[in-house]
């Protein structure tokens, strides 16, 4: 399984803060992506956010980043912090 | 001499002047110190020009990635700089306007090194560490999330 | 609203915590604190790479010109960035290893104003203003005066 | 008159803090070095140092700066505060 984790206006806008998917199903960050934006409007309009960031394994990642079993793939918005 | 770099990810406030004299603890070697504290304004600037007044600011982290990423920043200025200690502390949850959020501090026996490092790390930890921050109004109104601005990651060319 | 500049020139020892509270006291509009301590080093290397032991500095300084020229340098930086607050403060007299010799705080909204106003006061303060460091080794023998170092003067040119 | 003050390792050298001389025998920073320096062998070796530097009225000078009656003339070495 993969485990995917949504942060700060990208959690609020779908409503939630994480999920997890069957690890077979995609072999990159942005196909795992395309895939939830298959689950509705609002996560279509959410994930298609032009400077939407990716982490795998909390470290930031482009989205052609290879996804493997076990991988936790965080999605959000440009950070803020300081 | 290897360096010493301490991170922090937390609720809690901290003293600056505390983290001061823990920089500075046995520490005769170093004769500089620079430090830098980012605190809750009590106002945001819109993008017409307004000012809107702030109450709380909410910091969300990613849990575990926030220490990780710091730590990598503060590693990458260890490599680049001779510095002696490194610093770090980075809050979350709640804070009211004036609080502490943010703190750097770094010592060298050279002070050029000493402030560029402490600089270098405030640049990456803006753009690079996962931190978010969401404004909530005096009237406690629902909160904006506050914009990523381009001129910080503009700030990394210079590095 | 007027920066305000407070600068001390003063043999007695200050508190870098108390004047980070100082600069941050009833100011909610500045998010940014740069802070630059400078301590007496246990040591000094000389030409030839090695390293003499110093038990006290000797600070002596041109009473009246310090204190102007720290306050024309404080005034020029902020001409050149948005501040809030710029606290200067240089110690003369004898320090021992360890002790605080200079503090530079600077406040403003902006981060990146807040930390190189600090880099520029601290540069500006190593070649123009009129204090000079003698040596006193652990045994107490006859101290030797601190060379000017050429990279200081360099320092100047990137701003 | 003028004053003139010396600081740090020129102070030493020469052994004296500080002179008064008339202002009516020189019209520059220049001009007034040299007539120090006809003090003796000290004097010219310590105001021949080619860093010495010049503050007319407890501001930075250069040695050609004109001086006048009751002016206070600083002379001393590179400074290294901080």
């Amino acid at each position: 399984m993969i485990k995917v984790l949504f942060f700060a206006s990208l959690r609020e806008q779908l409503g939630c803060d994480g999920l997890e998917v069957p690890a077979d199903q995609f072999a990159s960050v942005s196909e795992l992506r395309s895939q939830l934006e298959g689950k509705g409007d609002s996560w279509r309009t959410a994930l298609s956010h032009a400077q939407l960031q990716v982490a795998v394994n909390q470290e930031l990642a482009s989205m052609d980043a290879a996804v493997h079993d076990g991988d936790e793939i965080a999605f959000f918005p440009p950070v803020t912090g300081g | 001499m290897a360096v010493q770099i301490s991170i922090s990810v937390q609720a809690e406030g901290f003293d600056p002047g505390a983290e001061y004299n823990r920089l500075r603890s046995e520490n005769c070697s170093d004769g500089a110190t620079a430090m830098f504290v980012g605190n809750v304004r009590d106002f945001s600037p819109d993008e017409s020009g307004q000012h809107r007044e702030v109450a709380v600011l909410e910091l969300e982290h990613y849990p575990g990635m926030a220490e990780s990423a710091l730590s990598a920043i503060a590693s990458q200025a260890a490599e680049r700089w001779p510095l002696g200690r490194v610093r770090v502390i980075h809050r979350y949850g709640p804070l009211d306007a004036g609080e502490e959020i943010v703190f750097v501090g770094t010592t060298s026996a050279h002070r050029q090194a000493a402030l560029d490092a402490c600089a270098f790390i405030m640049d990456f930890l803006k753009s690079r560490a996962p931190f978010w921050k969401k404004e909530v109004g005096k009237g406690g109104e629902a909160g904006a999330w506050v914009e990523a601005r381009s001129s910080d990651e503009t700030a990394l060319k210079k590095w």
